[in-house]
């Protein structure tokens, strides 16, 4: 089993959601990141001054997948949250030694 | 499934009033000679002038008293997030709803046989019974003025119970509630203070005396508040099983001190408003004092708290200012200013005495310290009539101008509304217990009545995140 | 980049706007006799006290109505918090750039002609032309105070729109539209009715009557509200390929009960003061039907909500209870309580209504309802009048008494009004939209026109982490 | 640990403010005579209801003014969320406190020997001497009332002080300089002026006049704001080594615009009800000169940051409402419209132009903008009266009618206000420097002053996660 | 070393931690994630219209313990927050190759 | 490719961050837990009455280097967060085996 962390933009999020669950993958877990990689950051305006804010909010999205849905899952995250631009994110994926289902305690592949 | 029995009570409750009113109403749309208009501007004379100054001052009073409800429903920041749409709920409809049932029945109840308008003829000393759905006869401007004056007080009234019942109370059981309290517990007793009844002339004094709703609308709320948080128990985890109590945090501290600064400013005009008339100077007397009784609420709260713990708790303070505000409602016109600012002072103290008594004494679970900030100030401002009148205004002389005479009136119109309040609260509580039920279920605590009674969280979440949920519509 | 087009279109705009002022001020200057003093204090007859009293009235009322720009702002808890400071934007900018507009050009159009204080001599049937600036003879107390009280009023009626184009509409154009709405679309209509226009002297019944705003201000907002969003379009998610709609939550219920109650606050002086004088008595019963109106909007919502869906919908029920204010404000003075609630329950009724059918039928994405609310209730409200009246009050009599001419006068001026509000709500919109373009580009509406439009979320983020961002100064 | 000296001070500082009142109060019982009852509806002068309607109107606007302390503290929006509740907690302490320091001293310093309302007999041209306590020969309605209105006056130039000082004061010496503001500094400035002190008899034009307050409340509240920034230092983080400047984004836009209505809306009855009297149909023009100063204000501000920066900056604009209510203060009585519009687009853009001055050039840090929106424009106000008053009330003639004297007398007053505000105010936080300290340790400033000082923070967590929260009772 | 992230449903939050501290675990770090795996979500209503909210809200415990902890870890978060009903989470344990404590500079096992 | 997740201090991640950007690892992705190790918790009051909070605010930063850069990191880390005493926070290190960039496609090392 694998984990895919994928750092998305906020905007794409939904039609990679749903472009994920149309291949069968229902389960996922998603939380808001702030973060940046060779993004500048935009500038923002106070009272009249302004400033600049380096951090961007991300996406974050975890899926645990078997090690053969791995590939797929990660080039349709790609294909659909992809805009050329800077700021589009990042894909890490790891190993993953168990899973449980709470509900059941099943263990491993049938967990997931 | 969920709630689906309170449901059909629903609508069979609401099939009642929808009938009842168009009874009534058919029966109003033929009633002789409506006498709604007068104008005073024409006819110069100088009485007609003093009369429409009157008129007008009771007129605003009203509206800014109105501001209240918002106060009130700022309160709710001292709420959990998740139950604070159930709570500005009841607020909402306390001031919408029972403006209705005031309208049909609370005001005929509770003035009808004082003669304070046309129309208000019939009635005795223990209820009134003429006024309703402000029809016939008391379609007059100043019946309806002063309708208008007393549904507002009467709406304060019944919202102070939703702070002492929030987090858990079922929603039908509070329509009822609301419903009672505004159209009948609440008129009976003022009846018997204002309406002309049997409080206002006892042989002590000069009757019991209660400017502007000590009794009439602070015990009353107060002990209706008790018996109802009594009724329905703690909310989950305020109590651990060694007895022992625990804080539950609300929300915005910011929330509730502007919603304490929109009470007082409506503080104001209940209190001075409350001599129906702006050529009656006192008013300035009446503001005055009711704002340093909650100016020294606050302040010995800052001082006390501060001292005590090392942090000024600002959430008490605004507890300590509505209490000085209490205490100070069924004195303020009839004390010097130094008067009301010692009022103020114990009321802070007695609040924050009672939040304690309440929860470590009593067992009981009060979200927003109805009772100890309405309830126990309620009856310190009777007393406190008693004892600072100076016989400056109206004859009253309490304790300081060496007649004990008042404070007897005082202290048994502080009893009956004990009494009142109590007796009435715990039958109605009890007879919605155990007919449909007052609390809600443990999942609907746990997660919160917004989602599960009113269909959506306060707050619906706005993050980056959620802002980018997929919503399907359905049915 | 984005938007440097309308910067210069503004920058173009407000030189406009300051060279005529200039002009106009340099002559202002050197106008000869202003006459803006009177005091009645020292002179004691009764006819100028009673004047006094009336003035007084009238201001005040300003003054509680002036709330209702808070109340409006409010309302933006049903957007979207990416939006928030876009809608409150609009609505601070109504209050303020329009209260300057009104003073330069809309009052002189609106009562121009009428006579009804010094200097507001010259104007005909269609339109009033004397007043511009308040200068030299309008330079008069009493023109003066009648001219803060209709500017409170003007403003209003311009942020109704705000509600219906918030959350996609670009600057400049709201800019424009905000300024010929408030200069010259709403005192037209205006004057038709309470200028001395051709409206106010129909020949049904007693002309067409519209107590306090009903068609000027509610059903002609409404229905620039709905030429707005209709040249719009939805906003982005709003309507699904298929046709069916989706749910675009908000993000503060708490707020809109709050702005709604603050609403109704304003409402008792926007209705009652509109006798502009206390002396006519009348005021209380105006007070007390608007409140019922409101109440009773509220409480069938409540009712229908809670059989229809099992919740308590509090967010739609203060919908309904703004609609039943927008119901009765035009026959408020005509009739008696019991209508008030008549017409109050159908207004909550025709609100949900015009929801379902301006989302579901005309596929028009109107955020806050400003259509369902004030355009539909609007036009109701115009028919109440000639329905309720029960002739009580300045001798309008509906049908009730028996006779159909006031209603005649009223469909009248309903028709008119919506077909004003229509065709210069699509002119407008129509020429804004082919010249300088009428919505944000997409990227700005998916990431919240507060950032891009007014360089800052509403909300900074001030968690632990974001307090801690890098904050560096740039040019 | 922390804060344990100053909780000792604290105690100190309150038993000797609970036995000053405690000797004083028992005096008072036993004062003869006290006056305090008129009713002047019974007898039917019209001088009587002259009166009683100029009284009615100074009351009700002290009401109104209050709104103006829930104003204040929504302006805490552009502070850090981690310090709101210590700013409100200053504003609601101002309120609340201040009235009392005001009842006992300010009062007595500021009126005494101005003979404006019986019991104020003792006092000479720089400072008063009678009225303490209101008591004996003050206990009078008219009295109290003047009182009422004088301390909703006073308790707003202190709140304007706490925004300078946000998010890095102390508790204890936050509580000393406010009793001594209310109590000392801004009643003897407040005396010269409007006590019938010395700066009111000035020997040029009708002396130095301030109509509602630019130097008595604006200028010196300004002034104290520039020193108690100044001694205090600037937030952590505000400056870089390098000399430029960190915007500090603040939490809550949404709730700056709602503050800022509620102060415009208090400010209606701040400057109109400055007459003291509804007869005085001078109001009218009052009233609607305030808000075009407000709203030019705003507008302008709303134009040039969108020129400067191609965003409408709202929260800016806020300020420039403000600036221009500030700047039409002194003046608002005595000028056309126009001059109200010109005087607030000047506002506008002082305002902005010192905010600038104050950062870049003076290097102190004042969160909210307290020295721009209320010093700058207070000093602007005062030159106003003397440039654009038209000689058509009170005979105050300015520049435009071709007099330089006025200007003369409006200048000195400025100046004198300029000079009082910063000694006074640089004693005072110098002394308070020196002995028990201004400002918070480093922790508290980064982890905020709310939980430090006031044991919680303003806005406890409730998301899911924290509400679950295991939360165990000690002590 | 493996850390264990266990999602968990919110209102199981409370009696979970309290369990997992009772035997001796206290180092945690929890977050709040929205997800769902075969779960539906639930309908809200706004303004009259309903609407389905897919993604339920979840919390996130992450708790990192040497390798021979594990099972006893998951086990007992199994045990406390299980009700039988969808929605109960899930837990993945996973290989974490170093640890620091910041205050000491310790690494390993002595860390955690 | 290791990722690095490092739990601090809120009030050090000012300077954290700056640190580790001087070195030249932009890229990194923070969020905000809560959490508790040895740590006890401070105590708050509400209306009068005192309680104890148990969870305190953390930053956790997630920052994913190549092998041989995992040292520095760490090191740097520690030396900017740590204060010494109870809450500083803890580090902890994983494997990841593949890393994508969503602009480009690109895999492994290319990517971070
Ligand atoms: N090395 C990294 N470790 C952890 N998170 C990273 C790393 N690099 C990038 N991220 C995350 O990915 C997001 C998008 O990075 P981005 O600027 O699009 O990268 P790139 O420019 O390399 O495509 C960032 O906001 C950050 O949250
Ligand atoms: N494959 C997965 N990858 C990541 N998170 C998952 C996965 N499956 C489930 N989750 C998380 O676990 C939570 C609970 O899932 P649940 O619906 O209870 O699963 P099940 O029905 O299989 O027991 C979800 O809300 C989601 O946050
Ligand atoms: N075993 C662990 N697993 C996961 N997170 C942990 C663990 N131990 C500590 N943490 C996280 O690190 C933070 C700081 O811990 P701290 O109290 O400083 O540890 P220590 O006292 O051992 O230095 C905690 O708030 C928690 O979020």
């Amino acid at each position: 089993m694998k984990k895919i962390e994928a750092i998305i933009r906020p905007e794409k999020f939904d039609i990679t959601k749903d472009a994920i669950e149309d291949q069968g993958y229902g389960g996922m877990s998603v939380s808001e990141i702030k973060g940046h990689g060779n993004q500048k950051g935009v500038s923002e305006i106070w009272r009249g001054k302004r400033y600049r804010v380096d951090l961007m909010p991300k996406i974050k999205i975890e899926i645990v997948v078997s090690d053969d849905a791995v590939e797929q899952v990660v080039q349709t995250i790609i294909a659909t949250s992809q805009t050329g631009s800077i700021g589009d994110g990042k894909i890490f994926v790891s190993d993953i030694s168990n899973a449980y289902r709470i509900r059941t305690g099943e263990q491993d592949d049938a967990a997931i | 499934m969920r709630g689906n029995k309170s449901r059909w009570l629903n609508v069979l409750y609401f099939i009642m009033c929808v009938s009842c009113l168009a009874y009534f109403s058919t029966r109003l749309v033929f009633a002789g000679d409506p006498s709604g208009t007068v104008n005073y501007g024409a006819d110069g004379s100088i009485e007609r002038l003093g009369y429409s100054i009157n008129f007008t001052w009771t007129l605003v009073a009203a509206f800014l008293i109105f501001t209240m409800q918002a106060g009130f429903a700022m309160l709710g920041g001292f709420l959990q997030a998740k139950n604070m749409l159930g709570y500005i709920a009841h607020c909402f409809i306390d001031g919408t709803l029972g403006a209705i049932v005031f309208w049909v029945v609370g005001f005929a109840l509770m003035f009808g046989g004082s003669n304070a308008a046309p129309g208000l003829e019939k009635g005795n000393a223990f209820i009134g019974f003429s006024g309703f759905f402000l029809s016939s006869g008391s379609y007059d401007v100043e019946t309806v003025m002063i309708w208008l004056f007393q549904m507002v007080f009467a709406t304060k009234a019944v919202t102070i119970i939703a702070g002492a019942v929030a987090e858990r109370m079922k929603f039908v059981p509070y329509l009822i509630y609301s419903t009672c309290v505004c159209g009948v517990i609440y008129p009976i007793y003022g009846h018997w203070i204002w309406g002309g009844g049997w409080l206002s002339s006892l042989p002590y004094g000069a009757g019991c005396v209660d400017f502007s709703g000590a009794s009439v609308i602070h015990t009353v709320g107060g002990m209706l508040a008790l018996t109802g948080a009594w009724f329905l128990g703690p909310r989950m985890n305020k109590f651990n099983p060694d007895g022992s109590s625990n804080a539950i945090p609300g929300h915005n501290i910011n929330l509730v001190v502007l919603g304490t600064l929109f009470l007082a400013f409506g503080w104001f005009a209940f209190n001075a408003g409350s001599t129906l008339g702006a050529t009656d100077l006192r008013i300035s007397v009446i503001a005055a004092n009711t704002f340093l009784g909650g100016a020294a609420g606050a302040s010995i709260i800052i001082f006390a708290s501060y001292i005590i713990f090392g942090y000024a708790d600002i959430g008490l303070s605004c507890n300590g200012a509505l209490a000085g505000l209490v205490g100070v409602t069924g004195a303020c016109a009839y004390i010097p200013p130094w008067a009301a600012i010692a009022i103020g002072v114990l009321s802070g103290l007695i609040m924050w005495g009672t939040v304690i008594f309440v929860e470590r004494k009593l067992k009981v679970d009060d979200p927003l310290g109805a009772v100890a900030v309405h309830g126990a100030n309620g009856i310190w401002g009777m007393i406190a009539v008693g004892i600072f009148a100076d016989g400056t205004y109206g004859g009253i002389r309490g304790c300081i101008t060496g007649s004990m005479e008042q404070l007897k009136a005082q202290l048994i119109g502080a009893l009956v509304a004990m009494a009142w309040g109590l007796c009435t609260g715990a039958l109605l509580f009890w007879l919605l217990k155990i007919t449909i039920g007052l609390r809600v279920s443990e999942l609907v605590e746990y997660e919160g009545v917004d989602i599960h009674l009113h269909g959506s969280p306060c707050y619906p979440a706005q993050a980056e995140l959620t802002s980018q949920l997929d919503t399907t519509e359905e049915e």
